[in-house]
């Protein structure tokens, strides 16, 4: 096992890590940037590194200073969080060369599962659902042409190597298709470096579905099933559930299984996401793999009692999965909403500033996740969630009815967050009534 | 005279912008009101935070509020060295004149030898690290009596 | 000379606005009031809490801050009855003369008719509750205008 | 079920009970004494009313003024929570004759478990280990004698009506027995205006070990496993925790379906404690029925799904259980710690006072429940437990791993707390080891 765990990010999740080290029995260092410098999360780490300025460019980005900051404290791993550098394969590769276990996948199975065609072809192969569409890249426009006609309009143009919707084009026709696939194909080149695109079926509505799994290095893996993660506004997510409601329950089990597989073929040890769409017809098509620990992953624990985050340490450290798939038994239903230091009556703007009072909610089936106090000043600098409230209860009812007491007992003030509008969606029909697509949130907030 | 109704106004004026403290005076009066709120925690109270240098790989330098000494802090985290190898003599010490161009120590990060500059003319007064002490960014290093 | 009453209305609006601090002063005087020290959240302030009457079976009197006028205090929980029963008319109205025996309503509770007296004399300023309503321990029920 | 329910009780168990009618969509009122006026968790209840002083003789224990506020905002129910009027079968009586439902037994029920010789007797016939000793109250002296010789030296006398100790004396030898019988017979009769005693066999060492079971109308009773709650002083519970420690498996099994037959027999409806003695020979022997919800039935509730107080409300409704005993699958390890304004380095002396800072712990498989926040003033007039910190996890090491780092994270100021003991607690080996005495934290606080 480590002796000293390094975590490389900050706020909500630097704190999950040290929580999970402390229940180890692993030492942890804590980095930080100027601006997070007197975090209360940090003095509950055993020792914390100010490793550059607020930038994150200057300072989580920054690959030397981290790997300074591990060298000086005699880290032996460091543990990526979410964003920043978890999805770098270059950082997991620095970390292999500097001998300090990077606490993740190993830097081949993050970039064969990063890339969406490597993935996709993978994914065919585990039998994961994918959407119907071009091998690989396209060459020749006819061929496209062709490939669109078999699997029917709409059909979405993407680039291999893109991300966060850059170089994604939607076609309605063939003639939007021979308009738009070169147009795609330079505005990837531009941003990717890779002029690579490929056709896929396009959903005009679905559902967010993820599998989660875990492997270890012993060729071992296991999902912890699904998660809903419809509620979302652009593209960000905001209420996150397990299980996913409303989901054929075969449907379901083969898609999870595929999955596990896929991440088992990609020999990849450590917290994985697959992601799919789902549509009205209980259609699942794999959107892409997120190779790190999600934000949401708290639901998913509260309904198998698997702590993740405590995993992801252990099978880095070479131990093999201390579960199998016979033994995750989900129990009851567990809902999270995110609360982000934002003014939802005032188009989401962020509200960074410091925080007089932070009365959080308790009692049974309570979850509350945040590196926040009464005192904490949430700086303008990073990303604006300040907490995780996660409810688990016999039900999906009963979770909606707890995790409506529990949004009115928090009071975070005086800066705005999205609590009110979380308060609001625990009463909306329509959620309640669960299954809303991707798009229904946004739809709600314009009405 | 005091007049509550202007004094109400003002406390009203506090409220609406959520201020803390009111300070105003004139010629005639001075009016002083403090408000609830921000009570900060002693543990979640910022730690002092160095003053960012401007430019990264330069070594930051303030002054320091006690008696005009100017503080060279590390630009980046890793390990000091005072001299480029065990058998040179330290780059600087305490009364060493120094002059911006002149190396005053190295940080090692990654095997890279950074050298960090003065920055300044001066003398120095005080070395506040040993030499294979591990840095943080922003951590004082020296102590200069500029010139 | 510094008017007590004034002070009193500065140390109310401090307390409506959960001010911490007053400090006001001009060519002729100064004042300066602090407050609690421990930060209360507006929510969780305590609710004016109607001062206990000594005897529980014995309506509680306190002066209100006010005009001099003395509350009369529900001494349990339970509902108000103006009047004896229905045909009756009122035991008193606005302007009604009492004395300390004078019984000024009824309260009931478990099907028992709890008499209230006065406790006071003097003349009925203001009845805040009506024939029928709930009351609450401690909750004011009338202002007597004291003799 | 029920409109709107009132709450006879304060603190962190009204605020339970507020959960629990929030979660089913039930309306509640809260009374309050003076003393309690202001407290934050009156504003989550819909209606609070003022029934008093803070004398609890003249509001939380005042039967007519709880009535008459139940009728002015027509509750049809009450929940007595735990302490005050929860074991008393005559507020419960006249509960009934107001015709507003009493949760919680029947008075019958309770006046039947609260006397120790009629429990005694209903415990034998359903198989419930209970002490050895005299059939009833002792006539006689030289019978008493006798009893006392088959069943070995030390034994007690203890007063049928009674409880806290008062008429309780150990003899180690007849010489003692024979002086003791009529003077703790005297002793009982000023007590509780009723002079019968009994002998019991006398344990020196044991450990306190409770068995959890709920009954509805419909004549059904089920077990939700045992407690541990040997970590005491001065006869207070500290630590809880479930399951038991070292406790074989099959006689706990049998323990655990004899309580569930004995709440079974008394016709009982609503949630009740069989505390045991357990000697080092893993004999149990009953002690007494609580008959109410417990301060630690939230380790139950982590370990079983089950929310105890959500179920007292349903079958007091008349609803049957919603769960079988077959369902009842305990999952991991819990533990409670009670939090209580008290100074444990000076002899546990109270400490009230404003609350300033109240920084909460999080994360997974912690629970935290509290009627305090920041700004929260502890009166003076009542008891002095102001959180319960409860964990979850799979192991007892798991757990007690947890709630050290929960601990650790645990800030309340600038009142003294039980806190900083328990983190020594955690750390210490005997604990660790499980399986304390009733008397160990006691000798080690002399240590």
């Amino acid at each position: 096992m480590f002796n000293r765990v390094l975590i490389a990010n900050r706020g909500e999740i630097a704190l999950r890590v040290i929580r999970a080290c402390k229940e180890l029995d692993i030492e942890c260092v804590c980095v930080y940037s100027q601006a997070d410098a007197g975090a209360p999360y940090l003095s509950m780490a055993d020792q914390a590194v100010c490793i550059g300025p607020a930038a994150a460019a200057e300072s989580y980005l920054d690959i030397p200073r981290l790997i300074a900051a591990a060298e000086i404290t005699s880290a032996d791993a460091i543990h990526p969080g979410y964003g920043f550098l978890a999805e770098n394969a270059h950082f997991a590769e620095v970390c292999r060369d500097c001998r300090i276990e990077f606490i993740g996948p190993s830097p081949e199975a993050m970039a064969l599962l990063g890339d969406k065609v490597s993935a996709k072809n993978l994914a065919k192969s585990s039998r994961v659902p994918v959407f119907p569409g071009s091998e690989g890249e396209i060459d020749d426009i006819d061929e496209a042409a062709q490939i669109a006609d078999k699997i029917g309009y709409p059909v979405i143009v993407k680039a291999a190597a893109g991300g966060g919707g850059r170089g994604m084009r939607v076609c309605r026709n063939e003639n939007d298709l021979r308009k738009n696939v070169s147009a795609a194909s330079q505005e990837a080149e531009a941003a990717f470096g890779n002029g690579a695109v490929y056709i896929e079926k396009f959903l005009e509505s679905a559902r967010h579905i993820e599998v989660q799994v875990i492997g270890d290095k012993h060729g071992d893996a296991v999902h912890l099933y699904e998660r809903d993660c419809s509620v979302q506004r652009r593209h960000q997510k905001l209420i996150e559930e397990a299980p996913a409601p409303h989901v054929e329950p075969k449907r379901r089990d083969e898609v999870c299984k595929a999955a596990a597989k896929l991440i088992k073929k990609a020999e990849y040890a450590g917290a994985a996401t697959v992601e799919f769409l789902l549509d009205d017809k209980q259609n699942f098509y794999m959107l892409e793999v997120n190779t790190r620990v999600q934000v949401e992953h708290p639901v998913t624990e509260m309904i198998t009692g698997v702590d993740i985050v405590k995993t992801q340490i252990l099978v880095a450290a070479g131990e093999p999965l201390p579960f199998r798939q016979r033994e995750i038994k989900p129990r009851g239903h567990a809902i999270e909403c995110r609360i982000n230091a934002e003014d939802p009556d005032h188009n989401f703007a962020p509200c960074p500033g410091p925080i007089h009072r932070f009365d959080v909610p308790g009692g049974p089936g309570v979850r509350f996740d945040s590196h926040c106090v009464a005192g904490y000043r949430v700086p303008s600098n990073y990303d604006s969630m300040i907490a995780k409230l996660i409810v688990h209860a016999d039900t999906r009812r009963d979770a909606i009815r707890r995790m409506g007491r529990a949004l009115r007992e928090l009071e975070i003030g005086p800066i705005k967050t999205t609590t009110p509008l979380h308060r609001r969606l625990m009463d909306n029909h329509a959620f309640i009534e669960g299954g809303v697509d991707i798009h229904w949130l946004e739809r709600m907030l314009k009405a | 005279m005091i007049q509550i109704d202007r004094l109400k106004e003002l406390v009203q004026l506090m409220i609406e912008n959520d201020l803390s403290e009111l300070d105003v005076s004139d010629s005639e009066q001075t009016v002083k009101v403090k408000r609830g709120g921000a009570v900060i925690h002693p543990a979640t109270a910022p730690a002092h935070a160095p003053i960012s240098p401007s430019v990264s790989e330069s070594p930051g330098e303030t002054i320091d509020e006690d008696d005009g000494l100017i503080v060279i802090e590390s630009p980046m985290v890793g390990t000091f060295f005072a001299q480029a190898n065990p058998d040179n003599p330290p780059f600087v010490s305490v009364n060493s004149d120094v002059s911006s161009e002149t190396v005053v120590c190295l940080i090692e990060a990654m095997k890279v030898f950074n050298e960090v500059k003065a920055g300044v003319n001066g003398k120095v007064a005080r070395i506040l690290v040993n030499n294979g002490d591990p840095v943080e960014f922003g951590q004082k290093l020296f102590l200069i009596n500029p010139a």
